[in-house]
C-alpha cells in the first residue's frame, strides 16, 4: 500500500493486540519482579492504544478520558506495587517472585 | 505520510516489547518500555489524542517509568539469574497460549471491525479543549474517586515504605 | 396535621436515651423520657382539636411501603373515634406512668434503659393505634411484644424475670402467628391490607352462616388477639409478667398493649359482624376468662398477681362486649379499665416501693396510717372496678352487661357473677393490705409527690371517668346499644355485695376466711395453684416439644440428616479439591497462564458462537 | 518557489536556529565565567583573545581532542547512551519555542518559530519530564558509586521539581486558557493604564518566582546542583565522563538553562512584546546600543591599558553598527518586526540568564533533605496555593 494512504483502523487494533500479548508473556516468563510489574505497564498501554483508536473511531474524546483515568490508576499502581517491591526487598533481599512464596506453604 | 509514520513507530513499539520481554536486565527492560510509551504517545498524535499523548509522555515516561528506574537504580537490581525454571504448564503451554490469543484476536479484529475510512493524521482532532470540558462535567465524578485513589495510593505508598516494616 | 409526630417523639426519645443515656445525668433523661411523651400528648390534643367533630376517618399518606406488583402497601396513620380515644388513653395515661415511674425507678440499676424500652414501646403502641393498614399495625403489635418482653425481663440479673420474659415473648407468638396467617387471608381476599378497602371489600359480602372465608380471618384473628390480650387459652403469661417493674405492668400489661386484642378487634368491627361464629367464640372465650381469672384473684396472696389476675378477667369483660357486638362498650371499658388498672398497679407500686420490694399481702396490713394517699386512691379505684354506682366501672362494666343480656341472658348471669368476685377480690386485697395491724418487718412509707400526683390524677379519672360518655361518641362507628337500668342497678348490687364479704371476711372477722378456705380446701388449693394451668401446659405442650425437639430435631434430623448430608459434601468436596488442587501450583506465572487459557476460552465462545453482531 | 514547502522553509529555520543556538550556549559559558569572576572580583578568562572572547572556541577543541576513555566494568550501551539522550532532548524542546511574531518575508509567510504545535506547553513539560534519564542512566551506567549517587539524587530531585514547576506553569495557562505559547504571547500584548504591560508577571508574581525557583532545581543548578555536588560526590553523573561525552552533558545543562528561562520569558514576561508602548520601544535598542558604543569609544579615545586603542574602538564600531541597524530596520517593516522581537526575546532572556549565573556565585548549597523538604513542604503548597487562587479569580471574572 502507498505509504501516504489512510492506516485502517484495525491495525491500531491489532498493534495493541500483540503489545498486549508480549505484555503478558513479560509477565509469564519473567521471574523479576520489577520486570513482572513492567509487562503490567505495557499490557495497560496496549489497551490504552485500543482506547484512542476506538475514541477515533467514534470521533469522542471519551476514549482519551478513558486512557487518562487508567494512567492515573497506573500511577497509583506504580507508587503502591513498587513501595511494596522496597518492603518485600527489604525483608526478602530478593527480587524472584517464585522465592517469594511463604503464602504457599 | 500516515501510513509511515504508524509503520515506523509501531515497529518501534513492537520492537521494544519484544526487547522489554527478552531482555535480562531491568534497566534494559524499564528503558525499551520507555520507548514503547514514546511510540504509543506518537501514534496517540497520530490518532488525533493530543493531550493524551502529552500525557502518556508526562506520567507514563516522566513520572511512572522514572520511578520504576529509581528502585531498579535503588535496589541495583542485577540481571535476572538465567535458570529458567517455570512450572511445566507454562513452559510447554505458554508461548502456543499467547500465538492462539493473538490469532484470536487479531481475527476477531479483522471480522468485526466496520470496513470504516482509515485513519488520516489530522483527519480528527480530540482537542485538550474537548478533554477538558468532558473531564470536568460528563466525567467529574470518577475525576475526584481518582483523586481519592491517589491519595489513598500516597498514604499508602508512605506507610509501605516506613522504616520498621 | 403532621400525625407522625406523635409516635416519632418518644421515638426520638428512645434514641437520645438509648445511645447516649449512659453518659447521661438521670434529671436529663426524665426530662427527655417524661417530655417526649408529654409533647406527643399535647400534640395528640392539638391534633384532636383541630380535627373536631371527627366526622369521617382523617388519612395521611406518607410514601409507599411496600410496592411489589398488585400489592402496593403505604406507610399512612388514620384518625377516626376510635383511633381517637386510644390516643388519648395511650399517651394520657402513658405520660402518667412516665411521670410516676420517675419516682419508681429512682434507686433502681439501668436506670436509662428502662425509659429507652418505655419510649420505644410508647412509639410502637401509637403506631399500632395510628395504623391504617393490617401490615402497620402488626409491626406496632410486634413491636410492643418486643418491647413488653425487654422490660418483663429488665431485671435480667433475676432468673424469674428473664424466663418470665421468655414466657410472654414464646406466646404471643403463637398468637402473631395467627395473626400474620390472618393477614396473608386477607390479602388473598381482598388484595390488600388498607382498613377503608378491606372493609369498604366487606361490607358488600353476606353474614356467612357456616365457616366462610371472613370466619376463617377473624378465628384467626381472635388467636391474634388472645395472645396478646391474654385470653383462654393464651393466657398464662400475663400473671408472670408481673415480674417486670409495676409502672411496666401498670402501663403495657393494664392499660394499654393488652388492650391492643380488644382495639384490633374492634377495629376489624366489619369483619367480625359479618363472622357470628367467630362472634360468640369471642364472646364465650371473654365470659370464660373473666369468671375463671376471676375465681383465680380471690386467692392469690401476692398483689400484683390479684391484680393481674384481675386484669385478665377485665379483659375477659372487654372481650364479651365485643363479642356480643357492643364494640363501644368494649372500647368504654378499655378506657375505664386504663384509668382504674392503671392506677391499681401503680398503687400496688406505691406500696410495694414503700414496703421496699414486698408484695406478699400476708406482710402488709394496717398500711393506711402510713400511706393515706395510696390508700384512699386506691379504694378508689377498687369502687370503680368492682362497679360502684357512677364510679366509671359501673358506666362500662353494666354497658358491656346489658349488652350481653340483649345477645343471651346467661351470659349475662355469670357476667354478673363475675363482677361479684372481682369487688370481692379487689376489697380483699385493699382490705388485706390497708386494714388491720402491720404484718411486715419493713419500714413502710408514703411516696413521694411525683408518685403520687399520677395517683390522684387517675382516681379522679377513675371516678368520674364513666361520665365521658363513650358510647356516644362512638356512636358513628358502631350502632349503640339500648341501655337497661334495671339490669346495671342490679349488677351494680351484686359488686357490692362482694365488697361485704370481702369486708366480712378480711375485715370484720379474720378467722372466717381460713375456716372458709379450709372447707372447701381441695377446691381452693385446686384455685390457688391456678388449676394447675401451667404444670398442665407443661406436661401436654412443653414437655413433648422439647423431647421431641432434642430427639427427633436435634438426633435425629440435625445430627443424622444435616450433618450428614454436609460431612458428605466435604468429603466430595475434598476428593474433588483434591484433584484441582494440581492447578492451584501457587505460582502466579500459572495462573497467569490459566487466564489467557481462559480468555481465549471466551473469545472462542464470544467469537464463534454468534456472539459476534 | 521552493521556499514555500514545508520541509525547505523547516530545514532553512533549524539550521539558523541550531546554529546560533549552539554559538550561544558556547557563549553562555563564557559568559557565566566572567560574570561569576566578576563577582568574585576576579578577571575569569582573560589569555584567549580580547577579553578571553575566544575561551569557548578553545574549550571546544580541548573536549574534542580529548581522549574519550571508557572505563572498564561500564554498562557501555547506557554510558554512551546517556549523554546522547541528555542532550538531544535538551535541545528538543527548543523547537516549540517562538521567538518572534508572524513574519512575511517576499511570499514567504511563516512564524519565528520552528514547529507551530498548538499544545507546545505540554511539549516542553514532557520533554523535560524525560530529560532525567540521560541524568539518571549516566550515573547509574558508570558503575562507580558517586556516579549512582548523583544519578539517584538527580532523578530524585527532578520528580520532586516536576510538580511545583508544572502547577507554576499551570497558573497563567488558566489566565490565557490556551496551551500556545503564541496565544499566550499574545494574550500578553498590549498595556494596563497605557503603559504597564500586561504581562503574567504582574497577577503571576508568585508563580513566577516558585517556576524560576524549580527551574533552578531542574536545570540542577545552583543551589540546587546535588546531583554533582564537587565536594560530597566528585563530580556526581558525570564524574567518570570525559571528552564529548562531558561536553554534551555540559551542553545539556545549558541548553535546559536557555529552554527554562525561554519558557518563562514566554509564559510571564510576555515573550517578545516590549516593556513599553510602541512608538518609545522601537529607540530603546538604538540608544542603548549606541551608548554602549560611545562608552566604548570614550574608553578607547584615552585608554589605560595597551591594547585599548585598539580593541575598545573596534567594539565600540560593532556597537554603533549595531545600532544604526536598528535605526535603519524602523523604515523597513520586516526587519524592524524581525529584530525588535529578537531584541526584546534575547533581552528578557538574557536577563533571566544572568540572574541565573548571579545565584550560582551567590547562593551556597543546599543539604539533600533541605532540598527535598524545601520542595514538598514549601515549594509546592506555594504553587499549590498560587494555582488555586488563581483558578477562584478566573471562576469569579470570567463567565
Amino acid at each position: 500500500m502507498p505509504l501516504n494512504a489512510a492506516v485502517p483502523l484495525s491495525w491500531y487494533l491489532i498493534l495493541s493486540a500483540i503489545l498486549f500479548a508480549l505484555g503478558v508473556a513479560g509477565f509469564i516468563f519473567r521471574r523479576n519482579i520489577i520486570t513482572v510489574f513492567m509487562s503490567i505497564e505495557l499490557m495497560l498501554n496496549a489497551v490504552n492504544l485500543s482506547f484512542v483508536t476506538f475514541s477515533y473511531q467514534f470521533k469522542q474524546v471519551d476514549g482519551h478520558i478513558y486512557s487518562f483515568f487508567v494512567m492515573v490508576v497506573a500511577a497509583a499502581e506504580a507508587a503502591v506495587g513498587l513501595a511494596i517491591i522496597l518492603t518485600v526487598f527489604k525483608n526478602r533481599a530478593t527480587l524472584m517472585i517464585d522465592e517469594v512464596n511463604s503464602m504457599k506453604y | 505520510m500516515t501510513a509511515l509514520i504508524f509503520f515506523i513507530f509501531a515497529g518501534i513499539a513492537v520492537f521494544c516489547g519484544i526487547n522489554l520481554v527478552v531482555q535480562t536486565h531491568p534497566i534494559a527492560s524499564a528503558l525499551s518500555l520507555v520507548g514503547v510509551m514514546g511510540s504509543l504517545a506518537v501514534l496517540y498524535l497520530q490518532l488525533g489524542g493530543e493531550f493524551i499523548a502529552m500525557a502518556q509522555v508526562i506520567v507514563y515516561a516522566g513520572a511512572i517509568m522514572v520511578l520504576f528506574v529509581f528502585v531498579i537504580m535503588l535496589l541495583n537490581a542485577g540481571a535476572e539469574a538465567t535458570t529458567f525454571q517455570v512450572s511445566r504448564f507454562v513452559k510447554y503451554l505458554g508461548a502456543i497460549l499467547l500465538a492462539a490469543f493473538l490469532g484470536l484476536i487479531s481475527l476477531m479484529i479483522q471480522s468485526t471491525l466496520p470496513r470504516t475510512e482509515g485513519v488520516l493524521f489530522g483527519a480528527w482532532q480530540g482537542t485538550t479543549l474537548d478533554v477538558g470540558r468532558k473531564l470536568f462535567t460528563a466525567y467529574l465524578l470518577p475525576f475526584e474517586v481518582t483523586s481519592v485513589l491517589i491519595l489513598i495510593a500516597i498514604v499508602g505508598a508512605i506507610v509501605l515504605a516506613r522504616k520498621e516494616i | 396535621m403532621a400525625l407522625w409526630l406523635i409516635p416519632i417523639l418518644p421515638f426520638l426519645g428512645f434514641l437520645a436515651n438509648g445511645l447516649f443515656g449512659k453518659r447521661m445525668p438521670k434529671a436529663l433523661i426524665n426530662l427527655i423520657a417524661v417530655g417526649s411523651v408529654a409533647l406527643s400528648f399535647l400534640w395528640v390534643v392539638k391534633t384532636l382539636l383541630a380535627l373536631q367533630p371527627i366526622e369521617t376517618k382523617y388519612i395521611e399518606h406518607y410514601y409507599t411501603w411496600i410496592q411489589s406488583g398488585t400489592l402496593n402497601i403505604g406507610a399512612d396513620f388514620a384518625v377516626d373515634r376510635l383511633t381517637a380515644i386510644m390516643l388519648m388513653v395511650v399517651t394520657g395515661v402513658g405520660l402518667l406512668i412516665h411521670i410516676y415511674a420517675v419516682g419508681y425507678m429512682e434507686h433502681e440499676g439501668g436506670y436509662y434503659r428502662f425509659f429507652a424500652y418505655l419510649n420505644l414501646f410508647m412509639f410502637f403502641m401509637l403506631v399500632l393505634v395510628l395504623a391504617e393498614n393490617y401490615l402497620l399495625l402488626f409491626v406496632g403489635w410486634e413491636g410492643v411484644g418486643l418491647c413488653s418482653y425487654l422490660l418483663v425481663g429488665f431485671y435480667l440479673t433475676e432468673q424469674f424475670a428473664t424466663t418470665a420474659g421468655n414466657k410472654a415473648f414464646i406466646v404471643n407468638r403463637i398468637g402473631d402467628f395467627g395473626f400474620s396467617l390472618a393477614i396473608f387471608l386477607i390479602l388473598r381476599q381482598f388484595g390488600t391490607l388498607d382498613f377503608a378497602k378491606v372493609f369498604a371489600g366487606a361490607q358488600g359480602m353476606p353474614v356467612e352462616a357456616g365457616v366462610g372465608i371472613l370466619t376463617t380471618v377473624t378465628l384467626l384473628l381472635l388467636v391474634g388477639a388472645t395472645g396478646k390480650s391474654a385470653q383462654i387459652p393464651l393466657y398464662v403469661w400475663l400473671p408472670d409478667a408481673m415480674a417486670g417493674p409495676t409502672p411496666v405492668s401498670a402501663l403495657i400489661h393494664a392499660a394499654t398493649m393488652v388492650t391492643a386484642g380488644v382495639y384490633m378487634i374492634a377495629r376489624s368491627a366489619t369483619l367480625f359482624t359479618r363472622a357470628p361464629i367467630t362472634m360468640d367464640t369471642v364472646a364465650v372465650i371473654g365470659l370464660a376468662t373473666a369468671f375463671f381469672a376471676a375465681t383465680v384473684g380471690m386467692t392469690q396472696m401476692d398483689i400484683k398477681k390479684v391484680y393481674a389476675y384481675s386484669t385478665v378477667s377485665q379483659l375477659g369483660y372487654m372481650f364479651l362486649g365485643v363479642g356480643v357486638g357492643a364494640f363501644s362498650a368494649g372500647i368504654f371499658h378499655l378506657m375505664t379499665h386504663a384509668f382504674f388498672k392503671g392506677l391499681l398497679f401503680l398503687g400496688a407500686g406505691a406500696v410495694i416501693h414503700g414496703l421496699h420490694g414486698e408484695q406478699d399481702m400476708r406482710q402488709m396490713g394496717g398500711l393506711w396510717k402510713y400511706m393515706k394517699i395510696t390508700g384512699a386512691t386506691l379504694f378508689c379505684a377498687s369502687l370503680a372496678i368492682s362497679g360502684f354506682p357512677f364510679t366509671s366501672g359501673f358506666f362500662s362494666k353494666d354497658a358491656i352487661l346489658v349488652a350481653a343480656y340483649a345477645r343471651a341472658p346467661w351470659m349475662y348471669w355469670i357476667g354478673v357473677l363475675t363482677a361479684g368476685m372481682t369487688a370481692f377480690y379487689v376489697f380483699r386485697a385493699w382490705f388485706m393490705a390497708f386494714t388491720g395491724e402491720y404484718r411486715g418487718h419493713a419500714h413502710p412509707h408514703e411516696s413521694p409527690l411525683v408518685m403520687t400526683g399520677p395517683l390522684m390524677i387517675l382516681a379522679l379519672l377513675s371516678l368520674g371517668g364513666g361520665f365521658i360518655n363513650v358510647p356516644h361518641f362512638l356512636e358513628p362507628m358502631f350502632a349503640e346499644k339500648p341501655e337497661n337500668q334495671s339490669l346495671a342497678w342490679l349488677s351494680a348490687g351484686v359488686g357490692l355485695l362482694g365488697i361485704f364479704l370481702a369486708w366480712l371476711f378480711y375485715y370484720a372477722k379474720r378467722g372466717l376466711a381460713d375456716s372458709f378456705t379450709k372447707s372447701i380446701g381441695g377446691l381452693y388449693t385446686l384455685v390457688y395453684n391456678k388449676y394447675f394451668v401451667d404444670e398442665a401446659y407443661n406436661a401436654a405442650v412443653v414437655e413433648p416439644l422439647v423431647e421431641g425437639s432434642r430427639t427427633v430435631l436435634w438426633r435425629g434430623i440435625d445430627a443424622g440428616l444435616i450433618d450428614g448430608t454436609v460431612n458428605g459434601i466435604g468429603r466430595r468436596s475434598r476428593g474433588v479439591g483434591s484433584i484441582l488442587r494440581l492447578i492451584q501450583s501457587g505460582n502466579i506465572r500459572s495462573y497467569a497462564a490459566w487466564v489467557v487459557l481462559g480468555s481465549i476460552a471466551l473469545l472462542i465462545v464470544v467469537g464463534f458462537a454468534g456472539g459476534l453482531r | 518557489m521552493i521556499l514555500e514547502n514545508f520541509f525547505v522553509l523547516t530545514l532553512i529555520k533549524v539550521a539558523v536556529v541550531a546554529f546560533v543556538l549552539l554559538t550561544t550556549l558556547a557563549y553562555l559559558q563564557w559568559i557565566e565565567r566572567k560574570v561569576i569572576a566578576h563577582v568574585q572580583l576576579r578577571v575569569g578568562p582573560y589569555r584567549v583573545g580580547p577579553h578571553g572572547l575566544l575561551q569557548p572556541l578553545a574549550d571546544v577543541v580541548k573536549l574534542i581532542t580529548k581522549e574519550g576513555l571508557i572505563p572498564s566494568h561500564v554498562n557501555r550501551l547506557f554510558y554512551l547512551l546517556a549523554p546522547f539522550v541528555a542532550v538531544a532532548l535538551a535541545l528538543t524542546s527548543i523547537a516549540v519555542i517562538p521567538f518572534g511574531p508572524q513574519i512575511t518575508i517576499g511570499p514567504v509567510t511563516t512564524w519565528m518559530q520552528l514547529t507551530d504545535l498548538r499544545i507546545g506547553v505540554l511539549f516542553v513539560l514532557a520533554v523535560s519530564s524525560i530529560g532525567v534519564y540521560g541524568v539518571a542512566l549516566g550515573g547509574w551506567a558508570s558503575n562507580n558509586k558517586y556516579s549512582l549517587l548523583g544519578g539517584l539524587r538527580s532523578s530524585a530531585q527532578m520528580i520532586s521539581y516536576e510538580l511545583p514547576l508544572a502547577l507554576a506553569v499551570a497558573a497563567p495557562l488558566l489566565l490565557t486558557n490556551t496551551l500556545d505559547f503564541r496565544d499566550i504571547v499574545n494574550y500578553q500584548s498590549g498595556y494596563w493604564l497605557g503603559f504597564i504591560p500586561r504581562w503574567n508577571l504582574f497577577p503571576e508574581i508568585l508563580g513566577f518566582i516558585v517556576f524560576l525557583i524549580a527551574g533552578f532545581a531542574e536545570t540542577n543548578r545552583v543551589p540546587f546542583d546535588l546531583p554533582e555536588a564537587e565536594n560530597e560526590l566528585v563530580a556526581g553523573f558525570h564524574t567518570e565522563y570525559s571528552s564529548m561525552n562531558f561536553a554534551a552533558f555540559f551542553m545539556a545543562e545549558y541548553a535546559n538553562m536557555v529552554t527554562v528561562t525561554a519558557v518563562a520569558t514566554l509564559l510571564f514576561l510576555g515573550g517578545w512584546t516590549p516593556p513599553f508602548p510602541e512608538p518609545y520601544s522601537d529607540f530603546i535598542p538604538i540608544i542603548l546600543f549606541a551608548l554602549a558604543g560611545l562608552v566604548a569609544l570614550y574608553h578607547g579615545l584615552n585608554p589605560v591599558r595597551r591594547m585599548d586603542k585598539f580593541t575598545l574602538p573596534a567594539t565600540a564600531l560593532v556597537f554603533l553598527g549595531i545600532a544604526a541597524i536598528f535605526g535603519l530596520s524602523l523604515f523597513v517593516p520586516v526587519a524592524k518586526a524581525i529584530l525588535m522581537a529578537l531584541f526584546w526575546f534575547c533581552g528578557k532572556i538574557l536577563v533571566l540568564l544572568f540572574v541565573f549565573i548571579w545565584v550560582r556565585a551567590t547562593l551556597p548549597r543546599f543539604r539533600y533533605d533541605q532540598l527535598m523538604r524545601f520542595a514538598w513542604t514549601g515549594l509546592f503548597p506555594l504553587s499549590m496555593f498560587n494555582l488555586l487562587v488563581t483558578s477562584l479569580v478566573v471562576a469569579l471574572t470570567s463567565k
